[in-house]
């Protein structure tokens, strides 16, 4: 065991977090009269995560096995896996932020303690599935944010929904992840190995047993696909985005399906490519098309999130549609298999982060004044609630993707990556895609300023707070939109994925 | 043929998994329904053992099958109190009839 | 046919006429007496697996902590007064065919693949090497697994506790 | 030269002044208008500074050192991703003949939508805001010469509008906004796909020496860029080149707006307020036949020959179809959209011509049908004011209630209809000079002229519907225009008939840039020096 | 006294009126007298004109040129350096239509000082007529046929303002509308042409195009184009002139005041187009002439029957100067090229005098135009019977009157052209319109100022016109007497104004495309100075002369016929029209309609355009907005279907498969969305289907 100090070493910020979640929970117990110190304790102790994670230089394998040559861990850290950290913490930090204004919240302040907790554990479970190289530490990390996710999104417990999204969820997640087990299962009988380097390498030697390999494939990617919210599983989206408190729907939108594409796109990288050459192609091995089954699963998925969006009129709905045509663009980022698909998915997330929190935001605060999502209750807020509107107008203008806003980068980059990739049929899918998502972000739009203020329009006033916080995500998403060297770069140097080569 | 082999565990825990999905998707009852999942566990536990075995993988079968018990615990206590807590709102278990949220 | 080959048969008759009725029977205790069976029936075949110590915790934490849960919740969720404790199916059709293809897939697979078996010695006893590799290569998963039932306990506990109103 | 950087300033002057406007209180409605009317006032001040600084002989198009009051500086410059090559984005503005004009008239037209803007009552403050977005948009478009810079402005003006017509437009404004939006946006995305793919075969030698991949236009044009293997490079022996040409010329020409894709127009324009009618009709149609002179000529020359002739069958289709609709409607202001369908038509002519009468001809009819639409748009929003229909039945025998305001609607119908000593009788007759000296397409242009003269029925027929016979009773009350309508007829017809009499005022500005245009894409010119920094 | 002061005082000239109206447009309104500066600038202008001309005839046989560029466009690969030229050019035909122009105007000014008082826009009036000069001097003024173009259509233009200055009437809106595009579609031909000629030549100007005919550049390479140039180039004067079949808006014209069809629609502007193909003739291939002298002869015929059986007295006369311009045109078309611009002028004066006497008689008869409710006006208006008189003895040929030699000269050409070629047809045409011509004329003057008075009311109220009015028709009628242009009162070859004032320039066209009579023949130079230039080549010459006579005998036997007839039938009523107008009902109502082209025109192409118009919008609106809507519609419908993914193609797909099993499972009805059950159902599906698709063989 000569390598578990290092090992501890390269796991800082999930030490730091595990204590800081002990921490919280002895707190809570302390203090279970006035609990007002322990949503900063939370936000103090991922801000010190986000310094670990920012601040750790190093990369390699924790905890090598002895089985493995003890070469190989189960656990990479990379710059790739730092990169989503970033995200998970800043989304994490935002969430908080959230909480603080969020009625929803602020309802249930005697159990705010567990709320943290859950949170933490949440992002414990996604710190790991970032990092993990094991398929069975993956399983375990995705089942220790689902089970918290589970429980928050019914956390609340104010209205019906709440309870409905979590049991949805609860069963919908366990079906997934108990065929995604079922798929490593088989995997482990096929390889002897749930490391996807093992793995890697005996893929690489021909073997006849394609069509198990193809069902595990499938199976595992039901796992991972629910967990982004692709076509066709996605099915519980919708419903537990409504149902849930609107900060887990924000969270759930961006955090949790971050770790979701990290974890596909290393599962993918790791395991199914042979290697990638030097413009940064990545080529595939040949024993699975994973290309076809995501070209088709993405343009699947953008198409059905967009189409049915554009029906919704539960705002928080229509976000959850939208979310899930998201999905379906960054998935074509990982399609084009190369370090520019790649590039464009860091891009894009970062900017998506920032848009879609954006978005929540400011339902989130109409939602406190209003006490509703509908669509029809913006009608000529841009009249009474100036900065809200235009912010919500930036967010979806970014959304949609048009300049001069982050969201046009990020497309940008993916449809660069399509164009080097050669795939233009693909890219025009797309591009109609946006056309028709436009239709629906702009629909908000309508409501909020051709439609004409009634007497139920309610004048929504942030305090100096929130206002800070919606400025917070807007003067990026357009600072962005202009000036995108320092994001482009971020990203540039966050694309090693640590592999055997 | 009766000679068994790791085929006959493994069409036992396919079997078995088919059971568990049939049950989730079938039973109205939500209890049951986690039955169902517990199911699905159990089949994925002994393709882990009997892997392990039959391809002399060593122990990580087992401490596979291990970690998927402690889990399926750990899922379990939350499952249920989330269907405790269904029941307080809804004063029924009966998954169908939670369907408030839909298009 | 020898003793082994008649104690899987049994196992596997026992796991899936019992799980077979877990998913059919319209009461639910009934139901969860099934279970039981199964989880014996799976822990039969563990043993036959030579995973004596997985046996035993199969049979410790399902059937004495996850069934009883189970049963708690059954109770819990009906009213005692209510004798018929009866509960309905739906989507008997489409499940059919779906598992039904999904089985016939999965059996054909398993029979069809040519997995990569290996004569090896099967020790005595599995419990000193899992607890071995329980503090050394899976270490992490085990402190991870901590945090997943400290996770579970909070979140149970939360979610499932009376609301002060 | 000029020491500032004179046009940043000119487009991002209304950016400044939108903010100025954001931090008026909106209870002060006046003091925002006169401060829009003072920052689109500056614009002009600033054009007319351009052109008395304007080199008449400087070419541009593909020229980078004889591009004028050029602003280049790194924008974007990202190195070390191999496998896309090095990126850079330039901030780079510059004008030539082609855009000059453009320049002009966008400041122009927007100066007097800024007057025409007056009778707004409804959120002034947004009102004004979103207008001076828009010019900044415009005017970008106009003088960006960096593919990524333009697009960026491009698609920068699509929201303003939205909200323009949306917000402050007719009945069914919602559905011609959105209308507008989606139809140009479906349009973008094809010059957004040919954008990067051009992006990708173009590599730009930098002052080290290293070869980066770049957005800059004017190397895109110089085939000596065109890298081997990208994928529209001119290597390339797929027919790829040839469909970005088509994507990216159907982009355009959705703006300008080209048959089948000009429906978005009637109903944008009918529903849009007055002024913002002036812009879409003066300005922003325009920028679809500028891009495709800006960007698909010289970039696409050998493609651009081989498709002349279809270009110019558009164009008579344009200018025959978009007549002969237009002598059908009922309403006034579907009217003149529909004759601006004809009259773009014209431009497309004259750029399929591939002469330097037509091509010349083609950008001062940009120019031209940009004043004068933007009068004919005023003169329906005039009456309509006043009225409140736009009825072509409606109305009758208003030249004896109003007979300044007839007397400017004569100038305008006529201006329209191509009469001589109207600068829109130079254009079209140099766009004929130069079509009908092309032997492919000269059958088509014969059946152009039939053009003017439809343009003269719908023309006359809607000036007597409206203006001659009895006067209809219900209007007696009427006024005649006013100080501030005056102070948009009066300019406007200054420009219209200075023009048409003196039309190398503006001929001369575009000329030498359309020379080296068309002989660039004639293939006259064989080789391209590489431009340096 | 220097070719620059000529110029100048041209340019003078020419801008003089522009800025009357100019300055009338903008401070009309405000200072109502203003129209007594228009009225003195046209005074000047014609005094100018005046010595214009003088000084021209007499000092400087050579024709003056003044040009500057106007436009230059650089060197392009397919067309060089092109340059527009602007520019005058001042030979005896231009000085002598400033002349008539300037006069003409200058007369009717004055008459419209009295005619149009007490109108409401009687400034705004003035300033239109400014206008029309201004254009129509710069059509008799420029050198180059793209201000030809210009000034043709702004000519257009003032004249579309005149015929509409009464635009409260519908008619009269209407009428000018109609002049407008009838118009545009004679110059949409005349456009073309100037594009050939431009494409091929590079330059506008006349005297360049010619020159290059001459070197022999033929438009294309091919002879055929020079032919289409000739003929779409005249095409502008058919339109312009009233040639058939675009001759109708000018008879609708008449709805304008009535001076203003003395000055554009009688005298000026109608003659553009016979000046423009006097311009151009040069470059006239055989076909293009014979086309050309098939159209007057014809409108020339029809305008004449039509005129016979016209009631408004207007009308007879604008019918009467569509078929004179026919006649002119034909002229032009048969080579007697001097004739032709001859009887342009003599028709100028005496038209004038006619229309501006018919507004004397409308004026007096508060605006009554029927010839049916007038006559006996003889002795309340005697001036104006005389000075009518007199023009239309003019118009009818009778000898001593300039009429009478112009046409003469016309005939005599018809008739040689008919000899030399075989197409006897036109001199046919031109010797019945002569007579009919005669009869209808002297019909309108019977049943205007012969006989009873037949509308008492009106007729008592009638009276002589004021002096500002009668003394314009006192000078016309003055000009119409042969003295003006030559001594001799039955032929003008020998006169001033064909001698030394008026020549036939030569065919530049390829000698092939010509008629084998005006290829002069080098043998026949020597002779040309003793026959002066009349017609351009000694064997036309030569055949002219052996016409003379003919032409003056039978022009004098149908005009005496037709006066005879006229008498006839309304002075002693011998015969009684009425009774022969039942007796060929058919031949009387197609010439009282006019041929029935406005209907057949109405019918076909103008409803037809509209319908197409009509047919087009809906095409616009249903099909290709449709296509857009259509796939917006089907955009919303799929996302409908989508939007209904979870339930119906969820449970769709589970029905189907239940139906196709052949079970009728009533559970699967209660499958609903938000059920996470289906959901599941789902994804299991999924898997399958996954694993159908993408499995590795």
């Amino acid at each position: 065991m000569a390598n578990l100090y290092q090992s501890l070493e390269l796991i800082r910020p999930e030490i730091v977090l595990s204590i800081a979640l002990v921490v919280l929970v002895i707190f809570d117990l302390i203090f279970h009269l006035d609990k007002k110190i322990v949503p900063y304790i939370a936000l103090a102790g991922i801000i010190l995560t986000g310094i670990f994670v920012l601040f750790n230089p190093q990369s390699g394998f924790a905890f090598q096995q002895s089985n493995l040559m003890g070469k190989i861990g189960i656990f990479a850290v990379d710059t790739f896996g730092n990169y989503f950290k970033i995200i998970i913490v800043i989304s994490s930090l935002l969430i908080i932020l959230y909480s603080f204004s969020s009625d929803e919240i602020n309802k249930i302040q005697d159990r705010i303690g567990e709320y943290y907790a859950l949170i933490y554990g949440m992002i414990l479970g996604m710190f790991f599935i970032i990092s993990a190289t094991d398929l069975i530490l993956i399983y375990l990390s995705l089942e220790l944010m689902s089970l918290s996710s589970y429980v928050l999104a019914g956390f609340t417990k104010l209205r019906d929904r709440n309870s409905e999204a979590a049991l949805k969820y609860l069963i919908y997640g366990s079906v997934s992840s108990g065929l995604m087990l079922y798929g490593i299962s088989l995997i482990y009988g096929l390889t002897g190995s749930t490391n996807l380097y093992i793995i890697n390498m005996i893929l690489q030697t021909p073997n006849a047993n394609q069509f198990t390999l193809a069902l595990a494939n499938v199976l595992i990617f039901a796992g991972i696909g629910y967990k982004i919210s692709s076509v066709p599983f996605h099915f519980w989206t919708p419903d537990v985005y409504e149902g849930a408190p609107i900060t887990i729907t924000t969270y759930l939108s961006v955090a949790s399906k971050a770790a979701g594409f990290a974890l596909l796109i290393r599962f993918i990288k790791t395991t199914f490519v042979g290697f990638s050459d030097s413009l940064g192609n990545w080529q595939l091995i040949s024993s699975f098309d994973w290309k076809s089954l995501l070209i088709a699963i993405s343009i699947l998925t953008m198409t059905l999130g967009n189409f049915t969006a554009l029906w919704q009129n539960n705002l928080k709905r229509l976000l959850a549609f939208s979310s899930i045509a998201h999905a379906g663009y960054l998935l074509l980022g990982i399609v084009v298999f190369s370090n520019g698909g790649l590039l464009a998915i860091l891009i894009y997330f970062f900017v998506y982060l920032l848009m879609n929190y954006g978005a929540f935001l400011i339902v989130m605060l109409i939602s406190n004044k209003t006490g509703s999502e509908n669509i029809d209750d913006y009608d000529g807020l841009g009249y009474t609630s100036p900065l809200l509107a235009v912010s919500l107008v930036i967010f979806l203008v970014s959304l949609a993707g048009l300049p001069p806003t982050a969201g046009f980068i990020g497309k940008l980059y993916l449809f660069i990556a399509l164009v080097d990739a050669k795939m233009i049929a693909v890219a025009i899918i797309a591009l109609l895609n946006t056309v028709v998502s436009l239709y629906y972000y702009v629909r908000i739009v309508k409501h909020m300023y051709l439609n004409k203020p009634t007497e139920k329009t309610l004048t929504v006033k942030p305090n100096l707070f929130n206002t800070l916080l919606v400025l917070v995500l807007v003067i990026p998403v357009l600072v962005f939109g202009i000036y995108f060297q320092p994001l482009v770069d971020w990203a540039k140097n966050s694309l090693t994925i640590l592999g055997l080569m | 043929m009766f000679q068994v082999t790791l085929q006959h565990f493994l069409v036992l825990s396919a079997i078995l998994f088919s059971l568990g999905v049939y049950g989730i998707v079938t039973r109205k009852n939500a209890v049951m329904v986690l039955m169902g999942i517990e199911l699905i566990l159990n089949a994925a536990n002994i393709n882990f053992v009997a892997f392990a075995k039959f391809g002399n993988f060593g122990f990580g079968g087992q401490m596979y099958a291990l970690f998927v018990i402690v889990l399926a615990a750990a899922e379990a206590a939350i499952a249920l109190a989330i269907v405790l807590n269904i029941y307080k709102t809804f004063t029924n278990v009966n998954i169908d009839e939670i369907d408030n949220l839909k298009e | 046919m020898n003793y082994y080959d008649i104690l899987f048969y049994l196992f596997a008759i026992i796991t899936l006429v019992s799980a077979g009725f877990v998913v059919t029977t319209r009461n639910v205790i009934y139901s969860a007496f099934f279970l039981l069976f199964t989880f014996f029936g799976v822990a039969g075949i563990y043993v036959l697996l030579a995973a004596d110590f997985i046996a035993v915790v199969q049979i410790m934490v399902y059937v004495g902590g996850i069934l009883i849960l189970l049963l708690f919740g059954v109770m819990l969720t009906n009213k005692i007064t209510n004798v018929d404790i009866r509960t309905g199916t739906g989507n008997l059709l489409p499940a059919s065919i779906a598992v039904g293809l999904l089985m016939g897939a999965l059996v054909s697979v398993m029979i069809y693949t040519g997995w990569k078996v290996q004569p090896g010695e099967v020790p005595d006893t599995s419990i000193k090497q899992l607890g071995a590799l329980l503090i050394t290569d899976y270490l992490l998963i085990f402190e991870l697994l901590g945090i997943l039932l400290l996770i579970a306990l909070i979140g149970a506990a939360s979610i499932a506790r009376r609301d002060k109103e | 030269m000029i020491g500032f950087p004179i046009l940043s300033l000119i487009t991002f002057l209304p950016v400044i002044g939108m903010l100025l406007i954001l931090f008026i209180p909106k209870e002060q409605s006046k003091s925002i208008k006169y401060l829009t009317l003072a920052i689109t006032g500056i614009q002009v001040v600033l054009a007319v500074i351009l052109l008395a600084n304007y080199n008449y002989n400087a070419a541009g198009v593909y020229e980078e050192k004889s591009f004028q009051f050029i602003e280049k500086f790194r924008w974007i410059y990202i190195t070390g991703i191999s496998w896309l090559g090095n990126v850079k984005v330039d901030y780079f503005l510059g004008v030539d003949g082609l855009s000059m004009p453009m320049v002009i008239l966008t400041a122009i037209v927007s100066f007097i939508a800024t007057i025409s803007s007056w009778t707004i009552e409804k959120s002034v403050k947004g009102y004004f805001a979103l207008f001076l977005l828009l010019d900044t948009g415009m005017m970008g478009v106009f003088v960006a010469l960096d593919f990524f810079l333009f697009y960026i402005f491009w698609e920068l003006m699509l929201l303003p509008m939205y909200f323009l017509i949306g917000i402050w437009g007719g009945p069914r404004k919602e559905y011609a906004a959105i209308k507008f939006f989606i139809y140009t946006l479906f349009g973008s995305i094809f010059i957004l796909l040919a954008m990067i793919g051009l992006y990708f075969s173009t590599t730009e030698v930098l002052a080290d020496g290293t070869r980066v991949h770049t957005f800059n236009m004017l190397a895109m044009m110089n085939p000596a860029n065109s890298t081997p293997d990208g994928i529209l490079s001119l290597a390339n022996p797929n027919n790829l080149r040839f469909i970005a040409y088509i994507a990216m010329f159907a982009g355009f020409a959705i703006k300008i707006p080209m048959f089948p894709f000009h429906t978005w127009l009637p109903d944008a324009h009918v529903e849009a307020p007055t002024p913002i009618s002036v812009i879409l009709a003066g300005v922003l149609l325009k920028m679809g036949t500028y891009g495709i002179l800006r960007i698909n000529y010289p970039i696409f020359p050998e493609i651009t020959r081989q498709l002349m002739w279809w270009i110019a069958l558009f164009g008579m289709i344009n200018i025959i179809y978009g007549a002969l609709v237009a002598l059908a409607q009922k309403d006034f202001k579907k009217l003149i959209a529909y004759s601006s369908v004809s009259h773009m038509g014209y431009v497309l002519l004259g750029m399929a011509s591939l002469t330097t009468a037509g091509v010349n001809g083609a950008i001062f009819q940009m120019f031209n049908h940009g004043t004068i639409t933007a009068m004919l748009f005023l003169i329906v929003g005039v009456v309509y004011d006043r009225a409140h229909t736009r009825g072509l039945y409606d109305f009758g025998g208003l030249a004896a209630q109003m007979p300044v305001y007839t007397g400017f609607v004569t100038v305008a119908f006529f201006a329209a209809i191509g009469l001589p000593s109207m600068s829109g009788f130079i254009s079209e007759a140099l766009v004929f000079i130069g079509a009908f000296g092309v032997e492919s397409i000269r059958i088509l242009t014969m059946i152009s002229t039939l053009g003017i003269l439809l343009g003269a029925g719908y023309m006359l027929w809607t000036l007597q519907r409206i203006f001659f016979g009895p006067l209809n009773e219900k209007w007696n009350t009427l006024l005649d225009v006013d100080k501030r309508e005056l102070a948009m007829f009066i300019p406007l017809s200054i420009i219209i008939i200075f023009l048409g009499v003196y039309p190398s005022a503006m001929l001369d500005i575009m000329n030498t840039s359309v020379n080296t245009l068309v002989n660039f894409v004639s293939g006259n010119i064989n080789s391209i020096t590489q431009n340096g920094l | 006294m220097s070719e620059s002061l000529l110029v100048n005082l041209s340019i003078a000239i020419l801008f003089l009126p522009l800025l009357g109206f100019a300055t009338v447009v903008i401070w009309g309104k405000r200072f109502p007298k203003l129209y007594l500066l228009e009225v003195g600038i046209i005074t000047v202008a014609f005094l100018i004109s005046l010595f214009v001309m003088f000084a021209k005839l007499s000092y400087f046989p050579k024709d003056i040129i003044s040009e500057f560029t106007w436009i230059t466009l650089g060197n392009a690969p397919n067309d060089g350096v092109i340059n527009i030229d602007l520019g005058i050019k001042i030979d005896n035909l231009t000085v002598l239509m400033l002349f008539v122009v300037n006069l003409i105007s200058m007369l009717v000014h004055y008459f419209s000082v009295e005619y149009m008082h007490g109108d409401k826009r009687y400034t705004r009036y003035f300033s239109y007529l400014g206008l029309f000069t201004f254009s129509m001097l710069g059509i008799v003024l420029t050198h180059n046929i793209l201000m030809m173009y210009i000034f043709w259509e702004l000519v257009g233009v003032s004249s579309y303002l005149l015929i509409g200055f009464w635009f409260e009437k519908k008619s009269a809106a209407d009428a000018s509308k109609k002049a407008f595009i009838v118009n545009r579609i004679g110059d949409i031909g005349m456009f073309i042409g100037i594009l050939i000629l431009f494409t091929n030549y590079h330059t506008f100007t006349f005297d360049t195009i010619f020159e290059q005919i001459k070197n022999g550049v033929i438009p294309f390479g091919n002879n055929a184009w020079l032919t289409a140039a000739g003929i779409l180039i005249f095409m502008g004067a058919v339109g312009k002139s009233a040639q058939f079949p675009l001759h109708v808006w000018l008879p609708d014209a008449m709805e304008g005041p009535t001076p203003v069809s003395a000055l554009i629609h009688a005298a000026t502007m109608v003659a553009a187009g016979v000046y423009l193909v006097t311009r151009i003739f040069v470059l006239l291939t055989a076909d293009a002439m014979l086309v050309i002298a098939v159209v007057g002869a014809f409108t020339a015929f029809v305008a004449a029957t039509i005129a016979i059986t016209q009631n408004d007295i207007k009308k007879v006369l604008a019918y009467s100067t569509v078929s004179q311009l026919g006649y002119m045109i034909m002229s032009l078309g048969v080579g007697a090229y001097a004739f032709a611009f001859f009887h342009l002028v003599t028709h100028a004066f005496f038209k004038a005098c006619l229309f501006l006497g018919s507004g004397s008689v409308i004026h007096a008869m508060h605006h009554e135009q029927d010839i049916r409710k007038m006559g006996g006006l003889k002795k309340k208006m005697p001036l104006t019977y005389a000075t009518f008189l007199i023009s239309t003895l003019a118009i009818s040929g009778v000898p001593l009157t300039s009429g009478f030699l112009s046409k003469d000269g016309i005939l005599a050409g018809t008739l040689a052209f008919g000899k030399l070629t075989g197409h006897w047809l036109i001199p046919i045409l031109a010797f019945t319109v002569a007579g009919l011509t005669a009869f209808y004329m002297f019909r309108l003057v019977i049943l205007t100022f012969h006989g009873e008075a037949r509308d008492h009311h009106k007729f008592d109220h009638a009276h002589e016109s004021p002096k500002l009015m009668v003394t314009p028709l006192i000078i016309l009628a003055a000009l119409s007497i042969f003295i003006w242009y030559t001594p001799n009162p039955i032929g003008a070859d020998n006169g001033w104004f064909l001698k030394s004032w008026v020549k036939t320039p030569h065919q530049v066209t390829p000698d092939e495309t010509r008629f084998s009579f005006m290829v002069e023949k080098q043998n026949h130079e020597v002779s040309k100075e003793e026959h002066g230039e009349i017609v351009n080549s000694l064997e036309y010459t030569e055949t002219m002369h052996w016409a003379h006579y003919k032409a003056m005998f039978g022009s004098l036997a149908v005009a005496g016929l037709g006066i005879l007839l006229s008498f006839m039938f309304y002075q002693w009523k011998k015969i009684d029209a009425d009774n022969l107008a039942n007796k060929i009902k058919a031949l009387y109502n197609f010439s009282l309609n006019k041929w029935y082209l406005d209907e057949l025109y109405d019918a076909t192409a103008v409803s037809g355009t509209l319908n197409t118009g009509k047919g087009l919008s809906w095409f616009d609106q249903k099909i290709v907005d449709g296509a857009v809507n259509g796939s917006a519609w089907l955009t919303r419908f799929t996302s409908k279907l989508s939007g209904l993914f979870d339930t119906y193609v969820v449970d769709g797909l589970v029905n189907f498969s239940a139906l196709l099993s052949g079970f009728v499972g009533l559970n699967f009805r209660k499958l609903q969305t938000g059920k996470v059950q289906t959901y599941v159902v789902f994804v299991v599906f999924a898997v399958i289907i996954l694993l159908i698709f993408f499995k590795p063989f």
